[in-house]
């Protein structure tokens, strides 16, 4: 590692600031990006389940 | 009776849209007055003084003009999409190309080249040095065009729909920072005395790509507007 | 080759390889990601006149050059919808916007915090980030116009021919604001491209660059799959699926 | 059948908003006749002639072969309100006619409009409007297809029976005619009734 210590790391130098904010902030996005698409794909598969679903129960009450 | 040559189809949908736009004049004027209204607000937003003015003038002409064109644009195809001659001109059996290329001459016949004629008046309530003034009107003349072309994609792709407005700015605008920089570097140029003809050549390149592509997207964005 | 793109034209297809892809690039995208900018902000040696605050640039460079090459990807698939009217086009079209979006507004973020340090200011018009907003424009102009239409086909039409129109504008787009810039260089430290950059700090950059790059693609096939079942959701393949989901 | 269609279509299906409207048409069109397009409101006619004439090229399946030369008539009247008539009809941007101002009077005085030529259509009434684009089918125009969709609307029944008088001419003449009308036909030599549910009905 080049820095000694964790908060020389945590610090660096004055600009730790903005670099570890960055960082965050990319994770942030990265983690967004993974799991917006994700919750989407459940969320639909939810939904046409329950379209299903209540189709089944109409064609049901008709019969 | 003879079939209709697609020469003369294009000259008649030429003519078509000039004696349209003409029994309209407020139309017509409305860019031009739209250019005057909002010289006047850079005075009344930056202040009065001359060499201040003088020093943005060719930024500020360029901007105004490239808005003008972008708000007139926006409505070339708006009626004819609404009374059905839209549908009509796509089943033609002339090139799309050409007869796309024809409305976009017309338009810019009624805006650019009138803004062109309209700016040294406004150009020298700015400040803007005498001798920059052909400058700015040939740049003007040259980079109006690639606007109208350009903006006519905007127009085509937004034209069915209810709230095209603000959306066709947003979409077209950044297409047209590229003539922003060079035109009102050029005038900027000619203010100083500096050389002016790379900048010019620049704009008349863009103008050809955009005579040589910009139909095929304009066509493209009507045939997808008709169709949804 | 035509029996891959006819595969590819099928939703069923693409959405069971999508789904085994995943399971194996999701793991490689976070682990390349890690290792990436773990070398890179911990490991790396700093930059001699940047001092340390030039670690973001393992951030900021891979998100600008997946962000512009995401629009790339997004043209060509806008041409093959356009040419082919390949479907899947129109879907693969329809989810690099937001993702390039995301990653061209990071690079945005990233470079103006790094701007701080370095010209003492958050927002420079400099040639690159101006560029970069553009490129946001660009996306997210797409991504309007795609809302704007109530008839998704048509929609994504419209978006593949304002990319298309956008794929032949960026290169004189970034030209211009290149030469605007230069004509208007101010006096500020001059941040062009580093002549030459050290062995010891380009590895890590190629690391976060390919885990950018895997991350895109990831997202890309995630939102293909979201998209697909909704457009499928009356096919009898997304039924089934839907049903066992519950099960 | 000797002849060769003027217009066929196979395996035309449209979707509308989750709800089949047709599945598996297959459509032709031959030289001499008429085909009538029926189907309740909401049934998919209008959509199926705009696939028809090409204006609909996306969210169908099916194959359409159409000559490159053909006439339609939609729900709009493409009629500019500041121009005249005659300009309309001289500088349409159908662009299929180049005709002279002869034949242009001679056309918009078969729809009645005699003495309109040259005043500004905005004076004209919707029905007006209707007969000045309907002139087109009077001119004499080298297009033997011609896609109609509800060509009696706002026309009185002097004109109907006038307009179907002139349809049986252009399809004794070789033409053909693909059309949507609420209105029954009087017409019925060469006229082919077409269901979006059931099919060809001879």
């Amino acid at each position: 590692m080049y820095f000694d210590s964790l908060s020389a790391a945590l610090h660096m130098e004055g600009h730790g600031v903005f670099v570890w904010s960055v960082c965050i902030v990319a994770v942030l996005v990265v983690a967004a990006l993974l799991i917006v698409p994700r919750r989407r794909e459940r969320a639909a598969l939810k939904t046409i389940a329950g379209e299903l679903r209540r189709q089944a129960s109409r064609a049901a009450e008709v019969s | 009776m003879k079939a209709l040559g697609t020469a003369t189809f294009c000259r008649r949908l030429f003519r078509r849209q000039l004696v349209l736009a003409l029994r309209r004049p407020v139309e017509v004027a409305n860019p031009l007055l739209f250019f005057a209204v909002v010289v006047a607000l850079f005075p009344l937003g930056l202040g009065p003084a001359p060499d201040q003015l003088a020093q943005f003038a060719p930024g500020i002409l360029w901007i105004i003009a490239l808005l003008a064109n972008l708000l007139s644009a926006e409505s070339l195809f708006r009626s004819d999409y609404d009374d059905g001659s839209l549908e009509q001109l796509l089943l033609s059996p002339h090139p799309l190309y050409l007869s796309v290329l024809s409305y976009t001459g017309a338009h810019w016949l009624v805006t650019g080249l009138l803004l062109t004629a309209a700016s040294p008046l406004f150009a020298l309530m700015l400040g803007l040095p005498l001798h920059a003034v052909p400058v700015l009107c040939t740049s003007l003349l040259l980079g109006t065009g690639v606007l109208s072309l350009v903006g006519c994609i905007g127009a085509a792709l937004t034209v069915g729909l209810k709230r095209g407005g603000m959306l066709i700015s947003l979409i077209i605008l950044p297409f047209y920072m590229p003539v922003l920089i060079f035109a009102s570097s050029a005038v900027d140029n000619a203010a100083l005395g500096l050389p002016v003809a790379p900048q010019l050549a620049v704009i008349g390149a863009m103008l050809s790509l955009a005579i040589a592509l910009a139909p095929f997207a304009i066509a493209a964005g009507l045939r997808i507007s008709l169709d949804a | 080759m035509w029996s891959l793109f006819h595969k590819l034209g099928s939703p069923p297809w693409l959405y069971a390889i999508s789904g085994s892809l995943l399971r194996w690039l999701v793991p490689a995208a976070l682990v390349t990601l890690i290792v990436g900018l773990a070398w890179g902000l911990l490991y790396a040696p700093p930059d001699f006149k940047q001092g340390n605050s030039y670690r973001i640039i393992y951030i900021h460079v891979p998100a600008a050059v997946v962000a512009m090459a995401g629009y790339y990807v997004m043209a060509v698939a806008g041409a093959i919808s356009l040419i082919w009217k390949m479907k899947m086009a129109d879907v693969a079209m329809k989810a690099c916007a937001p993702v390039g979006a995301a990653l061209t507004f990071l690079a945005l973020f990233s470079g103006a915090l790094w701007g701080k340090p370095t010209w003492g200011t958050y927002w420079v018009w400099d040639a690159r980030v101006t560029s970069v907003l553009i490129l946001l424009f660009l996306y997210l102009g797409v991504m309007a116009l795609y809302e704007a239409f109530d008839n998704k086909e048509a929609a994504s039409k419209a978006c593949a021919v304002l990319s298309l129109v956008g794929m032949v504008n960026i290169p004189i787009i970034y030209k211009s604001v290149d030469w605007w810039y230069s004509l208007h260089q101010p006096a500020t430290i001059k941040f062009t491209e580093t002549p030459s950059i050290d062995m010891s700090m380009l590895l890590p950059l190629m690391v976060s660059t390919t885990a950018f790059y895997l991350l895109f693609t990831c997202a890309v096939l995630m939102n293909i799959r979201a998209e697909l079942l909704l457009r499928g959701r009356r096919t009898r393949w997304v039924q089934e699926l839907a049903s066992g989901a519950q099960r | 059948m000797s002849e060769s269609p003027l217009l066929s279509a196979r395996g035309l299906s449209l979707e509308r908003g989750g709800r089949e409207l047709f599945t598996g048409l297959d459509f032709s069109a031959l030289p001499g006749r008429l085909v009538l397009i029926e189907g309740e409101n909401g049934a998919g006619k209008t959509s199926l002639l705009r696939i028809l004439a090409g204006l609909s090229r996306y969210g169908f399946e099916g194959t359409v072969e159409r000559p490159e030369r053909l006439l339609f008539i939609g729900h709009q009247s493409a009629v500019k309100g500041l121009l005249t008539p005659r300009e309309n009809l001289a500088w349409h941007s159908d662009g299929l006619a180049d005709c002279s101002d002869e034949v242009i009077e001679q056309a918009l005085q078969q729809v009645g409009l005699h003495g309109y030529e040259d005043v500004p259509a905005h004076t004209l009434s919707a029905g007006q409007h209707r007969r000045v684009n309907l002139a087109r089918l009077y001119l004499p125009i080298d297009v033997s297809l011609w896609l109609l969709d509800e060509p009696f609307t706002a026309i009185d029944r002097q004109g109907v029976a006038r307009l179907e008088d002139h349809f049986a001419q252009h399809i004794a003449a070789g033409g053909a005619i693909v059309m949507t009308s609420h209105q029954a036909l009087r017409l019925t030599s060469g006229v082919i009734k077409f269901s979006l549910s059931k099919g060809l009905m001879p």
